[in-house]
């Protein structure tokens, strides 16, 4: 029984942290405008070593865990939530790779990516399983992806995966929010460079998958409360600070507990997956908490600042925009709270045994 | 989800339905994209003016149920088709209900007169709210200096409505803070008045159709007639501290109307955001899942409350009684539906809301204000539970 | 448009006020002890003229409509949500007889349990329907019935309801609240003596069912609100009422507010049952509407009172317990919510034509 | 669902678990049937002080994990089986913590020696709340007046467990008012001594397993080496007014443990419940539908975000860091959850619930508990604002 964090990690999250205040937050709006993380940033950010922070050492990587992914994750959404997934050119399609192809399928198509300025992988999550085999084509859209780039086409079904080399073409969209990773509509045609199927992979990805993504709205969120905590504890109405009237307090002390609650499934999560456990239960739970954690605190976050909050001037309602947004990747909380429910019930006993 | 209306107001429904579905939402859509009012001479107001909808208010008065109500009823439908649009309306608006309340008649000749029958799109604006103030009326900052033959107004305020393209503002300002609310006034400053500077339009995360502008006023001088309610009345009335009458009471009894307009206004963004969900849910076919079905019924459920709630606070206007907690919990209830109805239609359309098109995410930006504007909804608590509970203030 | 009180009903909720105010409320623990309101107080209830409130004028009843029955469960329930049911005698199985048999199945069955001292009817409320033929053989039980006593039995399925005369064997059970008004098992085996297959009427009756019993709920809420709203204003902790730490005020609020979403719903569906409507949605949603309230209220009622809540020195922990027992009678939510789910989204229009 | 424990730990929840269905379940539910606390010689507590149980304490100290991880771990096993039962339990329990933390050398001897190798089932008691107190600890009202030899206590205390058959009570009371908690000291009062008068077992809603006792006293006298520390402590470190040390800064030192057990407790019930419901569920076939099973997955996983956050706020004090705001939103989370799984499983099993005879009925009545005790859902959110904003005292 272990909360704490590991020094490795640790120091990551500290180096992280100075690297999001010194070039991420101060360009939030400007990075938002531009769709697009400067370029500047994106080799600094090469340069401390975080792009291949969790590719497995043998592909190549940094060979860092499931925990510490989602510790970068959170320490980068607190700063800009789209710049995090800009600069994670691989992003959670790693996990796909890894799920099904292995070391293997990582260094062929993730490791390429990091050599290519500005390439990116677009992941695709599916509801349906396509037959093909490696060769056939593969045809499709998809309404969002949050990139205004795709190198290569990850696609993950509910019992399969696929790998696209080309062939996809992006439409740039408005988009609800993340802007600094762009926001595209996707549609692909080509042949397929690798193809699997296989439901456990599949559900492994995808608990990998929905623990980045989850992190990343915690992220925001943790964001979004402490940046409302401190306006309210500035901001003077009937008298005293507004974090002093009761009701405004109590209301801060539930959004910073939903967000809690949130990042411990998270975390918990992601520390049994670096068990060796699929916690596919554990990272669907997880995805629907931190997504229901943003409709609470993500309008809250606005709505402490009043009329303030709803101005671009702050960065509250962006946080309010970018966590819902977030919610509506990885399958989105429909999918996840269907993986939930259906293992839920499964499980009797509270207590295993080690 | 269903009301019975008398015929007439039916048809005033109607009128704003054909009105909203082929001009507002069309018009409000297109600011959104340009993230920025439509500017003064946008054929929209042009039209809005030619089609005599200015005068609609006179109209609906000729339906049996009562005024608050039918402003309800109206509200919700004219907000469904988008709200930034009704607030960016060409007329007096707002302050017209406190000129017409304690206006004198001059005031109201030269002020309302060129409003009663618009020929061009003209606006007018009322500014109370001021940086650091927001819903606490009584601490406003903005001073007032009678000199001679005029009052020389200083100060600043945030979030006005309209008020770049205003032909007036209605400016709170207060002569005296050490009397609190009784030394509170309302001034007319005319547009281009010297000292009204620093005009700026807020970028807003949603209802970006209307302006909300920020200004100062620095020396600004305005005639000592353009006092709302004139010097006579100060004279004739004179107000004690903390008597609620001034423009703090005169703000205070308008409120109580303004937080129906705003609850139903939420209704509306409301059932357009159940509707847009509702549309996708049944085209996409996640309709014929339960959850997505519950989820449906317990908005609409609730919306279904809300709008009851926000009637019976118009209606308790009509019939003359007093409707504090009334207004407060419409305005509680319809806000916070409309913020709900908006969140679960984003997770409702899914990736279609996230590329920004579809009309859900416009809704999703557009609601959050509801909850703020007119006082929080943690304002409206406060103002309940000093009913229910005597909070002290 | 209208949400004021007819006058008429305005008589009949002071006069209830004062009954219930005078015999219900000072008996409410000795009541539950008995598990029976006294036969004095049910004396001078008949006497009022109470027991046949809304029995149609044509079967000899006082004739009155819905909206009145949801006022006087409303009114009797603030005192004792038990004590209304127990008085109730024909209760909402009126609803059934009136929507299958009409006025001839109220004088048949209905009318002679008012002119029998204590007699009353059981309502059961089936997932099945039971094909059956008068005289046809009627058997089955059902877990909690909230009364000792059953002289008759009416049945109410989703398609059909049926009559048992005798047949009837209670055996009383602990019971989770609502004393006053008995708490049995019921077994039952015998001849129908009515039986009808209408799904238009099952889905009718329902809805009254439902929105007599959303008023008994809302009413126990009401008293809950009130009465800790009452104490919240008495009771000093740190230097103030503890109702004028914003806190708990704001909860108090939000227990009021949401005691009126249920009533306007539940008044609102009775008017449109008196305007001829059957309402089925709308009482279906009133009725879930009042079980969340009752979620959100009850608890908070006691919350208010701290230890004090906990202990039978105070009538917050009944309600807590009287309106979640009221929840699980009408079919319970889970029936309802269906019901008006399977309908809420049938209706997209939010006006229509007088 | 599941939690990875050391071998050693696992053993301990097994003995937990075997005898909570074998003995402490039909315990509780005999004194639940009976609306009173079970009495004191009834079998049971022979049986819990035969099996050796009340040094279970010293064996949970051999497994790996750290002290207050295990009670929360053992904690919510225990309340699985009875919560009301728990506290019941034979011993020195709650007040043992403050006379090992506070007691002079002849105090822990004399008042916890007995408690040591219990041979009978005996009791004793804490007792902190007045009428009218509540969690307002610094406001309590019960005065201690030095006299030659002794100290003489009045007034009174209410939802005291075990004090009716307790031996003594570390009860509450303040020197001198004016200083606050600073003025505030815990004394020894043995059972029947004068002055010790007015006992009276509550009726409660839920919990009736163990004895909620409110009494007063009356001029009661005890000696002076009853007061808790000792005369001599006194001397040597005077308390400044405010200095948090005192009786009342020992309380809330215990507090940030004592919130803790609670929520542990906590955790338990709503365990219980949710399997209560599950088993229904699945059993009536109602587990199919998509709602239920829904509602069951939202417990379970606040379940399991209530459990981990009570581990993280038990896992803090073993590695000796604070855990004000983790202990207050543990004892939250618990609490909250396990009101809504039991009243969420009076609706999974509907009509046999309101029959009265299903375990999830008592549930119900028993969890509502866990929100009040050891400080409201409020003040545990007064306390963790005070961290957060500053929010004055």
């Amino acid at each position: 029984m272990d909360f704490g964090i590991r020094d490795d990690d640790q120091l990551i999250v500290d180096t992280m942290t100075a690297f999001a205040a010194e070039n991420l937050r101060p360009a939030l709006r400007s990075a938002e405008a531009a769709r697009a993380v400067s370029a500047e940033v994106r080799a600094s950010f090469g340069e401390l070593g975080f792009e291949d922070l969790d590719m497995p050492e043998t592909a190549g990587g940094a060979g860092l865990g499931m925990l510490t992914r989602v510790l970068a994750n959170i320490t980068l959404a607190r700063a800009d939530a789209g710049a995090a997934i800009g600069l994670d050119r691989v992003g959670p399609a790693l996990s796909v790779l890894q799920a099904f192809g292995g070391d293997e399928a990582v260094k062929r198509f993730a490791r390429p990516m990091l050599d290519t300025p500005g390439a990116r992988i677009a992941l695709v999550i599916e509801d349906a399983d396509r037959e093909v085999a490696i060769g056939g084509r593969i045809s499709g859209a998809s309404a969002w992806v949050p990139t205004d780039r795709a190198d290569l086409v990850v696609g993950l079904g509910p019992a399969s995966a696929w790998v696209l080399e080309g062939g996809a073409s992006l439409e740039p969209v408005r988009g609800a929010a993340l802007h600094a990773a762009g926001a595209s509509r996707i549609a692909f045609d080509g042949p397929a460079a690798a193809a699997w199927s296989d439901a456990k992979a599949a559900a492994r990805a995808l608990a990998r998958v929905r623990i980045s993504v989850a992190a990343l709205i915690v992220g925001v969120l943790e964001d979004a409360t402490q940046f409302s905590r401190a306006y309210a504890q500035e901001r003077v109405a009937f008298g005293q600070p507004i974090a002093h009237h009761q009701g405004l307090a109590f209301m801060i002390v539930d959004m910073f507990t939903a967000v809690e609650q949130a990042r411990l499934l998270v975390e918990d999560a992601a520390r049994r997956v670096e068990a060796g456990d699929d916690a596919v239960q554990e990272a669907a739970a997880a995805f629907v908490e931190a997504v229901e954690a943003s409709r609470f605190v993500g309008p809250n976050g606005v709505q402490i600042l009043g009329g303030h909050g709803f101005m671009r001037d702050f960065p509250v309602e962006k946080a309010m925009r970018d966590c819902r947004a977030l919610g509506l990747l990885a399958g989105g909380p429909h999918r996840a709270r269907d993986d939930a429910a259906a293992l839920a019930w499964a499980t009797a006993e509270a207590f295993e045994e080690a | 989800m269903e009301l019975k209306l008398s015929p007439q107001l039916r048809q005033l429904v109607e009128e704003t339905r054909e009105w909203g579905r082929n001009e507002v939402r069309p018009a409000g859509l297109e600011a959104d994209r340009n993230a920025a009012p439509l500017p003064p001479d946008h054929p929209y107001f042009r039209k809005f003016v030619d089609s005599g909808r200015a005068s609609a208010r006179a109209q609906a008065a000729e339906a049996p149920e009562g005024r608050m109500v039918r402003m309800v009823v109206l509200g919700e439908e004219s907000a469904y088709w988008d709200r930034g649009m009704g607030v960016a309306t060409p007329g007096a608006g707002f302050p017209a209900g406190s000129v017409n309340a304690t206006g004198t008649p001059e005031q109201k000749e030269r002020f309302l007169g060129p409003f009663r029958e618009l020929k061009d799109p003209h606006w007018a604006s009322f500014a109370l709210t001021e940086p650091g103030g927001g819903s606490d009326t009584a601490a406003f900052r903005t001073r007032a200096t009678r000199t001679d033959r005029s009052y020389v107004l200083n100060g600043a305020k945030c979030f006005i409505g309209n008020a770049a393209r205003a032909d007036w503002i209605l400016v709170q300002a207060t002569l005296d803070p050490s009397l609190g609310r009784a030394g509170q006034r309302s001034f007319f400053v005319e547009k281009d008045t010297p000292g009204l500077i620093g005009m700026k339009i807020e970028k807003k995360m949603g209802l970006r159709a209307y302006e909300s502008v920020s200004f100062s006023l620095q020396d600004c001088e305005v005639p000592a007639e353009n006092l709302l309610g004139g010097e006579d009345r100060e004279a004739r009335e004179p107000r004690a501290p903390g008597s609620g009458t001034g423009a703090y009471g005169a703000t205070m009894g308008a409120l109580n109307s303004a937080r129906v307009g705003v609850a139903a206004s939420a209704l509306g963004i409301a059932r357009a955001a159940l509707d847009e969900a509702r549309r996708f849910a049944k085209e996409s076919g996640s309709l014929r899942h339960p959850r997505v079905r519950d989820e449906l019924e317990r908005s609409l459920r609730k919306l279904r409350a809300a709008r009851l709630a926000t009637l019976k606070a118009g209606w308790l206007v009509d019939v003359r009684r007093t409707n504090v907690i009334e207004s407060s919990m419409a305005k509680i209830l319809a806000a916070e539906i409309a913020q709900e109805a908006a969140s679960l239609g984003m997770e409702i359309v899914g990736l279609e809301a996230g590329a920004g098109d579809n009309l859900i995410e416009k809704l999703f930006r557009d609601a959050k204000a509801l909850n703020i504007v007119e006082g929080t909804g943690q304002i409206q608590r406060v103002i309940i539970a000093r009913q229910l509970v005597g909070l002290p203030r």
